[in-house]
């Protein structure tokens, strides 16, 4: 695919920002480079494309994207993201944001995000602490897990961000996939992306600096992890089918059983659980009117004003 | 019609009697619901259409649908209406007309009715079944008498039953012909007012109400002896009528945003509802976030993708947009931020005045968070420094914060008409290729200001982030980076100062007392300058459009006054007796650190506009007070 | 023991050559995960048991695991050690022990090493197997050598692998060994430190330790030829170490808190890990929330509930307080709220220090909120101001804010142990009936403080609301009633300030030049008076801990100098060129307001502590500036 | 029962504060006569009380019980409840928030206070629109319905709270009613205060002034609603049966029927959709230590201090 896409146009390096400086072996990096391999291959022109984040480890993705970026604040990615949408329909929007950004700070952007459904691919770096501040307890943290806020383990179950997710009206695109496996993340940004509404995916990623060896135990049982298939679902190949044993057909357009296979106690649906064309979507509501001219304009407020006037 | 032919008759015949006036206060007062405000508006529009000055005050009550007959529910409005220019609501009411007695009490207990005013009072309450509301009717009637008040009964319901069956949905109408009468207003402009109005309720409605008016108006010309005379100078300029927040949403149109990004909260909404009703017609939306920070985060979003957008909410939205007016600053996104001010802290009085988010404006954010802050003075200025405000934002790359108030916001005024020009219209955002030789933060040696890259623009792309950061937006840790880059942004606002012109002095340039005031307050404070003038005292003026930066030469024209004072409606310790210990009111505060002048202030927080009789009798009071112990001192 | 004994021959041989000097800095810096810190903490730690005082400064990188051998790397510590009590950084080191040049070049980039310092540096990468390493290597120890260093090149791992076999996890506590000896410290001492900080991993551990320390002692002892021999005088009062963080941490436990409410962010957090792992035993609780509004809220909650609580956060966290800091201040919550400024606006520099957030504190929430605001200015102070703050919460009955920074959250400094009282600690909750005659805002005509009642005293029940209230908390619109309540909230600052002293001069209460610090700059603007002041100049200092209210009698004090100038770690202009439009550090404009004395600032955003001699360097440049031309100025 | 009450004690007058000031018909009044009806049959002392709110309308309800009360800030109700409850296990809580309040600004708090799972309960009083600040869209305001920030008729389909609600792990009670059922009203509530944990109850909440008519269909259509009943449900008596003639029965502990009530689009559930008497409280957590006397903690504090002593 490398030549290829180079042949095309742009290259691999065309995407490429700044050195990344995330840790040896964060899951961060192969989201970004599976993003860069994909806006590469789709050959996406780097100034249409806007990569927006809030603050954390995987909200410094934007700056190794040679691209358009908003590295914002702590938690408000989607708001940012939903406001360059709402006037630039021709823009390629991607949202990194973390488990700590999008499920506790965030945690109202996130909600209304996923209801105003408006074009954009959302990649929820899910480590389950907070990373760049160094080893708090997120709301995915596993209870009783040790984190410098909880030392006596963390007090709560954690929420469950897919469920949570699917539970909002118009959700359109809810997926769910691991930084170990590149091709399937690959294949579900792709998804993402070419899916019209707000794609949201989570990643389970893993944090080798202060959650190392969190995730073995699903690395290593395949019953822990359920590929979900389906025709409409994620594109895999037999790599993929080879790596997740543990499978179940699921058609994305039943609500109920992405419910049911997002709150699955004994295994982590990787997939597509949820996709709906038909949901509405607020950027046809805040686009109206785009490319007024000035002339348009001005007698459209010269109306106005005779309303007012005496 | 006969009924025509005796109106006129009558008329012609009291209006001998009629007394000449400069200005009149004229108070409507109902229950809330019964149209008091409505009345009172059209009212206006009309004496604004006939060639007199307006300014309308509404008057509001704390809940939506508050008990009848009681003070706390007392809704309406004021209209002082003038021989010229009005610019503030004025001091105490000279007539009003009220539905009941207890709606009044609520005006006499905010001291809004002058001693000799005339009431116009329903009195149907005479004979209520409820003895308890005859037994309040009779002892507030014994009481008003006492407390000077020229009382007129007037059986308001009785005369429109005549009319129509409900009179609760009709009164104010027949007030308003009422009225007509007693100021000599043109009731044909009336008609032509409800015809616009009422247009989509169709002829039926519309005629209903012209009979409303032409019946209080007869029965005036016949059972009321008041008439005054207040003479008109109609313009010959194309002149509007609107309140502030309207004048906001126009102004937004007409600098050519294209979203209003916010989440409802009193007294700023009404903008976004003007906005949400007509922004589509020159293609622009309103977005009503989930909270307020989605609401300056979303415009934000649409700032860094080319189109520079508004935001406009009050104190406590302001408080949780801080942290993102912070990264605006710091990123340097345009943004424009309406704040009309209401009673603080906290929840406060959320319909009522205050000029208390100046210092928050200028300093919420932490950190050094230069930006631009500016108030309009006038409901024409709602609406012409919002154009100014989208270009501030757009050539200084930040935001620029706008302040008005409540008394703005729902004020109605009347000025002349904007000629709107195309250039003011923001320009298509910008897709053409960019030149890779300038980084997005190109920081000017003297100006600081740098051209910004928009998405779309080949060869521009820049990673925008809060995080310290060199010309090429890369997160920066060196302490020159940051030294420099702060520099960068601070230099901004000398830059805009300098173009700035110094401040006009209203009345002479030197004397023994100058007040300085911002925002709203201007007729007000210009109009007690005058009366204090006329009385021979030494007193001039001058007020501030810009508090950030600040217009230049204040020093130099405070020097010229033995005292200097600032007039604000926010809190300030009165001086007595707390020595060093007194806290300023914010302008004052502010002045005083700028100038090293001994500036004084009186400032009050009483909800309400300051009438400038209270202004003469501040100044007059300070003007009277024994030298200052207090001097200002420089360093040795 | 052979090797103790050869050690200690050696020692006392070379002991002969010990320089005596009267502090030393020394810095250790390696990549990240290296154990740098860990070496330099106890390095500072067993420099304070022995009788030093000392000052630590963390070097941390802007990355969790930056790349290795970079200049964005460096990690680390500097230990300012003295013969006295040491009270900040200092200015440049004397000697550095790097685990690679590249990670000394970031040092030496910020200016932070000085000429002549002795660079104690890994050698093993003279023979890396990668030639591009080796090149650097040898090109940097050419450059070393013309910047003036005097290089020494230890053979780290090599040493170390004589000891262990993974060097990487011990090389920094053989370098403890190594420093040890050449600054004569009482290796036994360290024995115990190594007990008690891995006593949980258990005998070998701490065996392997005492090892590489022994080790790398007994290499210097032989191959270093350095000796510096600090005075040390023990202390005869008990004395502890830590940073300003854990200060905070302890002092929030001694003052009775039982909760701290907090959204973890940088350089807050590590105050909140220290209560989170031993607030429990003092039957308290940390309580991590959603966010940092939630956090706030959360606090609040407690506080009216009875329990005054502690909510710690920066500059980000702060902004979004905001809203609810204005309730607390209209609903008078008693709360304690500490902010640990870093760089800023907006995300800015987050690791780093600046005080840029002093008027945002005073100022940020919309409306009149007057609050108390504290600044301690040692790291004993966030220790004892904690317990202040919560006293002042209550008996004013509202929001204290306690303003720290990054230099003093993460500096260790030893001090005497506080000797904790039962009277600091806050009593239970009241929960005795309440005398229905209080009203639970009765507010005191003059000092404006009011007794409240607690949820679960019977016949207290009142409704506490953000909104405009009477004495009763029963929502008001009166005019009267609003005026009323804002003065008194605001007399309680009056009523604080009377019982607050006038701040004492260091040095001569007369002289040329006054400067005026807040915070964390104590230590290093006295050190700076102090070297003026040898060299003939008339300078002294002040410094503040209350900033809201101001200390009383600044004026006074301020009269009696030719100049007076802040020194800051925040933003200003410098004055050159900008005339009127220059932008002033945050205390010199408040000064100015206060005092109207023409206060000039000197204030610098570097990202780290002003060094002393940075400071009498720009004093010295202002006391030789021509006589400014703008002079304070009163109204005629 | 009014006059059982009266004898016990505390009688209705003992809990009434001032005098409402909603507009007439507004459907709050029936909540604030609910709940006074319940606590004086309960006989909770008025200084155990705590009713706590955010800003709106319906967050007037402390104002009129005489109780302790906290009118706080938009949206921020459910922080300052689980402040007081952290340290305060003694007092009972009741919050008033409403859709604005609620789904809206305080999305983030609300989904959290779920989680926490914290003992109290939560009456969102859902007008379907914005009260107090005249007649904007809320997030649960239909589709299409006019108000004055939309005046084209709001752009989405409304969110839906009990689904939103019942996603959130740890979410220990979900029950709908409506305001002009009085008997199933304070059924609820009673049950939702007699469970240990957070109790969420969404009432269907009239707003004559602005929502005028809003809610006549289902009052009409008995159909469009759907009774849901249990023995563990809400307990229901043969008016509450007759009100509502299409019912089912549906065991609360069944979460994934909970979640298909609360999304049939047919019918609006009322009554308990979900109770799970076993999910954690987080108020275990932060009332640890309390009642430590000064003496105990002094010498703990002592202890600590050995640690930093040289
Ligand atoms: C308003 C605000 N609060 C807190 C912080 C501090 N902060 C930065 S990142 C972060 C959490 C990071 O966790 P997560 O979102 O999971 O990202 P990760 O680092 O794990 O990728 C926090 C609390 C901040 N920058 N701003
Ligand atoms: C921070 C903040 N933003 C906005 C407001 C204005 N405001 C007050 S109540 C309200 C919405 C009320 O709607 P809802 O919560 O549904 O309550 P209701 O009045 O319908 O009962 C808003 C936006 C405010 N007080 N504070
Ligand atoms: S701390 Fe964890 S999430 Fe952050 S860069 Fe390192 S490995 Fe990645
Ligand atoms: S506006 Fe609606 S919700 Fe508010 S009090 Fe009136 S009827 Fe009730
Ligand atoms: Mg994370
Ligand atoms: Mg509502």
């Amino acid at each position: 695919m490398d030549a290829a896409g180079a042949a095309a146009g742009f290259c691999l390096e065309d995407y490429e920002g700044g050195a990344p400086r995330w840790c040896p072996g964060c899951g961060d990096l192969a989201v970004l480079n599976a993003l860069q391999r994909y806006v590469r291959d789709e050959q996406l022109p780097p100034e249409k494309i806007a990569v927006i984040s809030g603050i954390g480890c995987s909200s410094r993705l934007p700056h190794y994207v040679k691209a358009y970026g908003f590295h914002g604040l702590h938690g408000r990615a989607f708001p940012v993201a939903c406001g360059v949408r709402s006037r630039r329909p021709d823009l390629h929007i991607f949202v990194a944001t973390g488990d700590g950004d999008c499920c506790a700070i965030g945690t109202a952007h996130w909600i209304h995000a996923i209801r105003y459904n408006m074009n954009m691919t959302i990649m929820l770096l899910d480590n389950n602490i907070y990373g760049l501040t160094k080893m708090q307890s997120s709301p995915t943290t596993g209870k009783g897990h040790y984190s410098n806020t909880h030392p006596g383990g963390a007090p709560l179950t954690p929420i469950n961000p897919l469920m949570t997710t699917l539970s909002i009206t118009n959700a359109s695109f809810v997926a769910q996939t691991v930084d170990w496996n590149p091709p399937h993340l690959y294949a579900t940004l792709a998804a993402a992306h070419k899916h019209r509404g707000t794609s949201f995916v989570r990643v389970l990623q893993r944090c080798p600096h202060f959650m190392s060896g969190y995730f073995d135990e699903m690395q290593k049982d395949p019953m822990l992890v359920r590929l979900l298939t389906h025709d409409k679902g994620i594109a895999i190949d037999d790599a993929v089918k080879k790596a997740f044993p543990n499978r179940a057909e699921h058609d994305p357009s039943d609500l109920a059983a992405a419910l049911s296979f997002a709150g699955d106690p004994e295994a982590h649906p990787v997939g597509l659980l949820y996709s709906n064309e038909q949901a509405e979507h607020y950027d046809d509501f805040t686009a109206q009117g785009l490319g007024t001219d000035a002339k348009a304009k001005v007698a459209a407020i010269e109306k106005e004003l005779d309303r007012f006037t005496i | 019609m006969p009924a025509k032919e005796a109106t006129e008759e009558g008329i012609s015949q009291r209006a001998r009697l009629a007394q000449v006036v400069n200005q009149h206060i004229v108070e409507i007062v109902s229950d809330s619901g019964e149209g008091a405000q409505t009345c009172g508006q059209m009212f206006g529009t009309i004496s604004a259409k006939m060639g007199n000055g307006v300014w309308t005050v509404e008057i509001i009550p704390a809940e939506i649908e508050p008990p009848f007959r009681s003070r706390a529910g007392a809704s309406g409005n004021r209209i002082r209406v003038g021989k010229g220019v009005v610019t503030n609501m004025g001091d105490q009411a000279d007539l009003v007309v009220a539905f009941n007695e207890q709606v009044l009490y609520s005006r006499i207990d905010d001291n809004a009715i002058a001693k000799g005013a005339h009431i116009l009072l329903e009195s149907k309450w005479k004979e209520d079944r409820l003895p308890e509301i005859r037994a309040a009717y009779a002892e507030a009637m014994k009481d008003f008498e006492e407390r000077g008040f020229i009382v007129h009964e007037v059986p308001m319901e009785e005369e429109c039953l005549k009319v129509v069956s409900d009179p609760r949905r009709g009164k104010n109408m027949w007030i308003l012909g009422m009225l007509s009468a007693i100021y000599e207003r043109d009731v044909s402009l009336i008609d032509a007012e409800l015809e616009r109005k009422f247009k989509r309720k169709g002829k039926d409605v519309i005629q209903k109400n012209v009979d409303l008016v032409r019946a209080g108006y007869d029965w005036a010309g016949e059972n009321v002896d008041l008439r005054f005379r207040i003479p008109v100078a109609p313009s010959d300029v194309p002149m509007v009528v609107m309140n502030g927040n309207t004048a906001v949403g126009l102004g937004v149109m007409a600098a050519g945003m294209e979203l209003c990004s916010m989440y409802p909260i009193t007294p700023a909404t009404s903008a976004s509802h003007y906005l949400a009703g007509s922004f589509q017609k020159v293609g622009g939306v309103v977005h009503q976030a989930e909270d307020e920070i989605a609401a300056i985060g979303f415009a934000l979003g649409a700032s860094y993708a080319g189109k520079t957008p508004v935001t406009i909410t009050s104190g406590p939205g302001l408080a949780l947009k801080t942290e993102f007016i912070g990264l605006a600053v710091m990123a340097e996104l345009p943004l424009v931020i309406v704040d009309v001010q209401r009673g603080g802290p906290s929840t406060g009085l959320p319909t009522r005045v205050e000029q208390g988010d100046l210092l928050a404006a200028l300093f919420a954010s932490p950190g050094d968070a230069p930006k631009i802050v500016m108030a309009p003075a006038t409901i024409e200025e709602c609406f012409h420094f919002m154009v100014t405000a989208r270009k501030l934002a757009e050539s200084f790359r930040g935001p620029v914060m706008v302040l008005t108030d409540a008394n703005l916001a729902t004020g109605q005024q009347n000025f002349p008409r904007p000629e709107v020009k195309e250039e003011w219209i923001a320009p298509p955002v910008d897709q053409s290729p960019w030149d890779g030789e300038v980084r997005p933060y190109e920081w000017d040696e003297t100006t600081g200001i740098s051209q910004r890259p928009v998405p779309g623009q080949r060869g521009g792309n820049y990673v925008l982030t809060g995080l310290a950061h060199d010309e090429k937006s890369r997160v920066a840790y060196e302490s020159a980076i940051n030294q420099r880059a702060m520099e960068a942004r601070s230099r901004k606002l000398a830059a805009l100062r300098k173009t700035l012109k110094t401040p006009e002095v209203y009345g002479d340039e030197e004397g023994d007392l100058l007040v300085v005031g911002w925002g709203s307050t201007l007729g007000a404070i210009e109009e007690a300058v005058d009366r204090l003038r006329d009385e021979g005292q030494r007193v001039s003026s001058v007020h501030l459009r810009f508090l950030s930066p600040l217009e230049p030469g204040l020093r130099e024209i405070f020097s010229k006054f033995k005292k200097v004072m600032t007039v604000e409606i926010n809190y300030s310790d009165d001086p007595d007796g707390l020595g060093d210990a007194r806290r300023y009111a914010q302008l004052a505060w502010m002045l005083r650190s700028e100038t090293l002048v001994d500036v004084d202030c009186w400032s009050r927080v009483p909800g309400t506009p300051l009438a400038p009789g209270m202004i003469v009798d501040a100044v007059r009071s300070r003007l009277n007070a024994p030298a200052e112990i207090k001097r200002s001192q420089s360093a040795q």
